[in-house]
């Protein structure tokens, strides 16, 4: 276990500890409103026991599992899970951008189980690439292949990972907090589609 | 069209022909375009492109109010805009924390499932088209006109309704609006058996469609797929079951499955869910609630920070939101699962092997809606 | 002066019965394309075409000129001679096979003693057309098209070959007109002794004609339109015009030699003669459905021309009913020698048969408004392994039954049913082995 | 009898002419088409034979059967290279003296042969059912050489069919 990777482990406990406060900051808008709790349950324990440190924090929010675990062993958890804790089905895999922490993404994997008719989200904080979970299941192809088109995170592994929604040759990923939303390719749409732009 | 020299690059079985279906292709159901490796007429492989109708939902779903937004998902899938407006209303909702009253959540599941009887009905109809029928389409767009009426009576609009508001409904009923419903689900019991009559027992359609596309229940959740075609693969899930919404936990209703996962099955299904959705209707029509309409939500939906994810079944499929709130009156995420977008993933699974005729029908059969795949 | 007319009077009536067949079939197809929308649509509860005149009435011809003043395009890698000749060859195709179809005892262009062999042969070159243009277009929707087309043409002649020996084991010839003769002169239909056969026709007919259920190779949403998706303006209308010519043709040879020609139904009894003046009695019913719209039409200036259009189309058909009825006592000459009512007999031969062929007609467009597509390997199957040996196992039977019949004294029908008996037979088994 | 000679000649002519053109054309497709010509004009020779059985039979099978097929297969070949190949290889001078040789000598026989064997005419007025005529000839006749030889296309049938089926599995 290196530095690298210790310091990798203890980052994404930092943006879900920095949450609370944030919100304790800001007079709430509705004193009732629903807020993230702890989770602390059979499933997560035994998370914990079987891949320990890389298993970050986990919570309840909104009545919905999420656990954030780490990107190294991403893929071993999800065999974990898929195998023994019986989530087969990968409902959506997403990302999300909070472009001024470190690392900037979040790679959101939302797993359900047949046999428990349960949810679980799995929340993997990335920099920029991510092991890609195409192998356990299918579907994640297109939906890591759309990741990577919205995103720019490079999924490893992925049989092949190129845009699926923009065009190949575009420049820039859309999903990106620092992208406008009035920004687009002007030099791809110029000379694909030979006007000057369409805003 | 591919380039001219490639025809005569194809020698008896040597070479294969690459044939480009789409984005203009009478059977493509929008701007779906797929590439096509044939050995003569055989399958060998398959690659969709698609993103034709890509507008950045997402996108704009970030930089838009919370109600703001709602218009916006009646144009995902937009010819069941009335389920996209109910998963996203309940998907804040839950983030709100609030629960649409009960009168509310009735005719929400009144409006929903009619609005699954139409979008069957579109795809019973140009399914047939594609397998060469052409008669069914008029008499399931017909009945899918009803339907329309319904909704445009209900709230002026007919194709994107923006049919309900965060926290429960914007107009009541209209009167006579279950007098309305009653009626087409009286007339509709016998439309839906001829269209059965059409096509269940018809030779030619059976053969057409046994045995193509088959998805075994091992692959459809292996890849993810939900809705008709998960079910027609022989897995009794529905999101209506599972995580009862609205009001569904009240009515009984049945999941049929299919067993062989082909698209006679799913054909099946789909016919066998327009029936449900008729027996739900009628039970909520005859237990409307009274009583308010829109839950307490405030002037300025400004949910807690947090998120959720909300899904509901579709006509499609499981439909869902993933929304992160900043605490801000705009989503700092949000994120649509569209059932079709993974569903059309399945597409080269079923595909290979088949003929250039089948094709058409399994595209048929995973009933995708561009709009959403491209979102 | 006089000496060129000698020569040239040969010729002449031909030349006139070729004109009148030609524009008499271009005006059917026509008519044909209209009746098929406007049957489609009352199927598919919609109305079809009504605004180019009354009923949409005119639309065939506003089509018509449409196809004809649109843009000819060809397609850049297309191989220019072959692409301009193709829809020519099956236009020819079509139309020359009408030479040879007995519209009536007394109105047919020629009549060969090999007549039924020379239309499958003329009738089997429209499928160069059909390939030739789907290879020329350069492109591969075409050219799967015609590949689906000539493996379909190919296998179902053969099938609809087996089904016109089985009724020509019947007539002993193969002339057309000798064909109807025998029918007259055995005094029942051969659909009624031959009813397999029969069967088999028809459905070999639609495949041949690449009608629904069998129309892969210009099935709309696989192939866009098949053979001619890059054909446009008039070289379409060409194939559009030979595919109907060749549904008619078709139905024709069907009604020549399985339903009796130009015989009246019941032409023996007696008792039915007054089936004689159906033809009045349909101009009649046509002439009061125009008046009664013309007079539901708003009296409108907008809605004038088409109200003049009914009345007159009722005025004509009454004329031409009155025309029918004239009796023969009132020609010049007294009418010696004539049948009572001349002009109605000399149309009576006519009149069924196309009334026939529209019944035919009538069926190829209901089954194209209720039946989906057969794949391409099922058609094929269908042909090969099902239709082809019963057409087979048809012909074996019939011409034992006839040899039996001869040899034993049997009667004839009942021998042939029993041929048919066995063939059904023999159909079930198969269609117990492939299931 | 202007007529008949006339068009008589015509066919021949464009029989001829389109028979080489079959044979030089580089496209396989332009090919076929010519040769489609060809037999047309034959069976309307054999029609002006009143050899209509013939005739019919020469459009269903030559043109509507075999042709068809013909094309069918020549646009599964690749035709890029066949229209880049020499259509004639090298002793094509040799073949060509010999059918220049060939056509001398069939014209001198006929030639010089005129006087001795005089070629049938054909009766005034239209034949007996000529149909009938080759039926009853092939049938009882000479039942025994046409079913040896569709003995005999039946073996050459089947032995394609093993012969394909072989390579494709």
């Amino acid at each position: 276990m290196t530095d690298e990777q210790k310091k990798e482990e203890q980052k994404p406990a930092s943006p879900e500890a920095a949450k609370p406060a944030a919100v304790a900051a800001k007079p709430p808008a509705k004193p009732a409103g629903p807020a993230p709790e702890p989770l602390d349950n059979e499933q997560v324990r035994r998370l914990r026991a079987r891949f320990a440190a890389t298993i970050g924090e986990a919570t309840l929010d909104r009545k919905q599992a999420i656990v954030v675990v780490a990107r190294e062993r991403l893929r071993d958890i999800c065999q974990y899970l898929r195998d023994e804790e019986k989530f087969d089905f990968l409902t959506d895999l997403t990302a999300v951008d909070w472009y001024d922490r470190s690392p900037r993404f979040h790679v959101v994997l939302n797993l359900y189980s047949f046999a428990r008719n349960e949810r679980l989200r799995l929340k993997v904080p990335v920099a920029d690439s991510c092991p890609s979970v195409s192998g356990l299941w299918s579907t994640a192809n297109w939906l890591e292949r759309e990741c990577f088109d919205m995103f720019g995170i490079v999924f490893e592994g992925h049989p092949s990972l190129k845009r699926i929604l923009l065009p190949d040759e575009w420049k820039g990923h859309p999903l990106r907090k620092d992208y406008d939303i009035l920004k687009q390719d002007t030099d791809w749409v110029r000379e694909n589609l030979g006007i000057e732009s369409g805003q | 069209m591919a380039q001219p020299q490639d025809i005569s690059t194809t020698v008896l079985g040597a070479d294969e022909i690459i044939l480009n279906m789409g984005p203009q292709h009478p059977a493509t159901h929008g701007v779906l375009r797929v590439k096509l490796k044939l050995d003569g007429e055989k399958v060998i492989g398959s690659e969709c492109i698609i993103g034709y109708l890509h507008r950045g939902v997402e996108k704009i779903g970030e930089n838009r109010s919370y109600p703001q937004f709602a218009p916006y998902v009646d144009r995902t899938d937009y010819v069941a805009a009335v389920s996209n407006g109910l998963g996203y209303c309940e998907a804040v909702e839950r983030l709100l924390g609030v629960e649409a009253p009960p009168r509310a959540r009735w005719v929400r599941t009144i409006l929903t499932e009619l609005q699954r009887i139409a979008s069957h009905l579109l795809w019973l109809g140009t399914h047939a088209l594609d397998i060469g029928a052409i008669t069914p389409v008029f008499y399931t767009f017909r009945e899918r006109e009803e339907i329309l009426k319904i909704f445009e009576k209900y709230c002026g609009a007919r194709l994107t309704t923006h049919a309900f508001r965060i926290g429960g409904l914007q107009y009541e009923t209209y009167d006579g609006f279950e007098e309305d419903v009653k009626k087409f689900c009286r007339d509709f019991e016998e439309k839906v058996d001829e269209y059965g009559e059409l096509l269940t027992e018809n030779r030619i359609w059976v053969e057409r469609t046994r045995n193509v596309g088959i998805l075994t229940a091992q692959d459809a959740i292996d890849l993810g797929v939900t809705g008709p075609v998960l079910r027609g693969s022989g897995v009794r899930w529905d999101i209506r079951k599972a995580f009862p919404y609205a009001a569904y936990a009240q009515f009984e209703f049945d999941i049929p499955i299919g067993e062989r996962g082909d698209t006679y099955d799913r054909y099946l299904v789909r016919m066998e869910e327009m029936r449900q959705a008729r027996r739900i209707i009628l039970q909520a029509v005859d237990s409307i609630p009274e009583g308010p309409i829109l839950a307490r939500v405030g002037k300025v939906i400004k949910p807690p920070p947090g998120e959720v994810y909300h899904s509901i079944e579709a006509p499609k499929g499981e439909l869902g939101y993933y929304i992160v709130s900043d605490g801000t009156i705009q989503p700092y995420r949000l994120r649509i699962r569209p059932p079709s977008f993974i569903n059309l993933e399945a597409f080269d699974k079923m595909v290979r092997g088949h003929l250039v005729a089948d094709v058409v029908a399994i595209i048929g059969t995973l009933d995708i809606v561009l709009g959403e795949v491209d979102r | 002066m006089t000496l060129l007319l000698e020569t040239l009077k040969p010729y002449l009536l031909p030349l006139i019965r070729v004109l009148v067949v030609f524009l008499g079939i271009s005006l059917i197809v026509a008519y044909l394309v209209y009746a098929e929308r406007k049957i489609l649509a009352h199927l598919q509860v919609r109305l079809g075409p009504m605004r180019v005149g009354p009923h949409g009435l005119l639309q065939p011809i506003a089509d018509g000129l449409k196809l004809l003043l649109k843009e000819d395009i060809m397609p850049a890698g297309a191989d220019k001679g072959v692409f301009l000749l193709a829809p020519v060859i099956s236009v020819i195709a079509a139309f020359t096979a009408f030479s040879l179809i007995p519209f009536a005892p007394n109105f047919y262009i020629t009549d060969v003693n090999v007549g039924l062999l020379f239309l499958i042969g003329i009738s089997s070159l429209g499928i160069l057309g059909i390939i030739l243009g789907g290879w020329a277009s350069n492109s591969h929707y075409p050219l799967l098209g015609a590949l689906r087309s000539t493996a379909q043409l190919v296998s179902y002649e053969v099938a609809l070959g087996f089904a016109l020996v089985s009724a020509l084991l019947l007539a002993g010839t193969l002339s057309m007109v000798a064909i109807v003769e025998a029918q007259q002169r055995q005094g029942v239909w051969f659909v009624f002794l031959q009813p397999v056969a029969f069967f088999i026709l028809f459905v070999a007919a639609i495949a041949e004609t690449n009608r629904n259920p069998f129309d892969l190779p210009e099935a709309e949403s696989e192939l866009v339109a098949g053979f001619h998706t890059e054909y446009s303006g008039f070289r379409f209308s060409l194939y559009f015009l030979a595919e109907y010519a060749a549904m008619i043709l078709v139905s024709s040879i069907a009604v020549t030699l399985f339903l009796g020609g130009w015989l009246r139904p019941f032409a023996r009894v007696r008792a039915l003669d007054f089936l004689d003046f159906t033809p009045v009695a349909v101009l009649v019913l046509a002439a009061a459905w125009c008046f009664r719209e013309c007079f539901r039409y708003p009296a409108t200036r907008e809605w004038r021309w088409q109200r003049l259009l009914l009345l007159g189309l009722g005025v004509g058909a009454l004329g031409i009913s009155a025309g029918l009825l004239l009796p023969a006592r009132f020609l010049p000459g007294g009418g010696e020698g004539l049948p009572a009512f001349p002009a109605l007999t000399a149309i009576q031969g006519v009149f069924w048969f196309m009334s026939k062929v529209f019944l035919f007609l009538f069926g190829f467009i209901w089954f194209r408004g209720t039946f989906p597509r057969y794949r391409f390997d099922q058609l094929m199957s269908l042909g090969w392994h099902f239709m082809i040996p019963v057409a087979i196992a048809n012909v074996i039977f019939c011409s034992l039954a006839i040899v039996l019949s001869r040899q034993m004294g049997w009667g004839l029908p009942a021998t042939l049913w029993l041929g048919t008996a066995a063939t059904l037979l023999v159909a079930a088994l198969l269609r117990r082995e492939k299931a | 009898m202007m007529f008949a000679q006339g068009s008589f000649y015509v066919l021949a002519a464009v029989a001829v002419v389109s028979a080489l053109l079959v044979i030089t054309r580089r496209n396989p497709v332009h090919s076929a088409i010519y040769l489609i010509v060809t037999l047309l004009s034959v069976a309307l020779l054999y029609l002006q034979l009143q050899a209509e059985f013939i005739a019919a039979v020469q459009i269903i099978l030559y043109i509507g059967g075999i042709m068809v097929l013909f094309l069918f297969v020549i646009m599964l070949v690749k035709l890029d290279v066949a229209l880049r190949q020499p259509p004639f290889n090298q002793q094509w001078w040799v073949a060509g003296a010999a059918a220049l040789v060939l056509a001398v000598e069939l014209v001198g026989v006929i030639y010089l042969g005129r006087g001795t064997a005089a070629l049938p005419q054909a009766p005034p007025g239209s034949l007996q059912p000529n149909t009938e005529l080759i039926g009853r000839t092939l049938y009882q006749n000479y039942m025994l050489p046409f079913e040896i030889a569709s003995l005999l296309l039946l073996v050459a049938m089947v032995g394609a069919v093993l012969m394909a089926r072989r390579k494709a599995s």
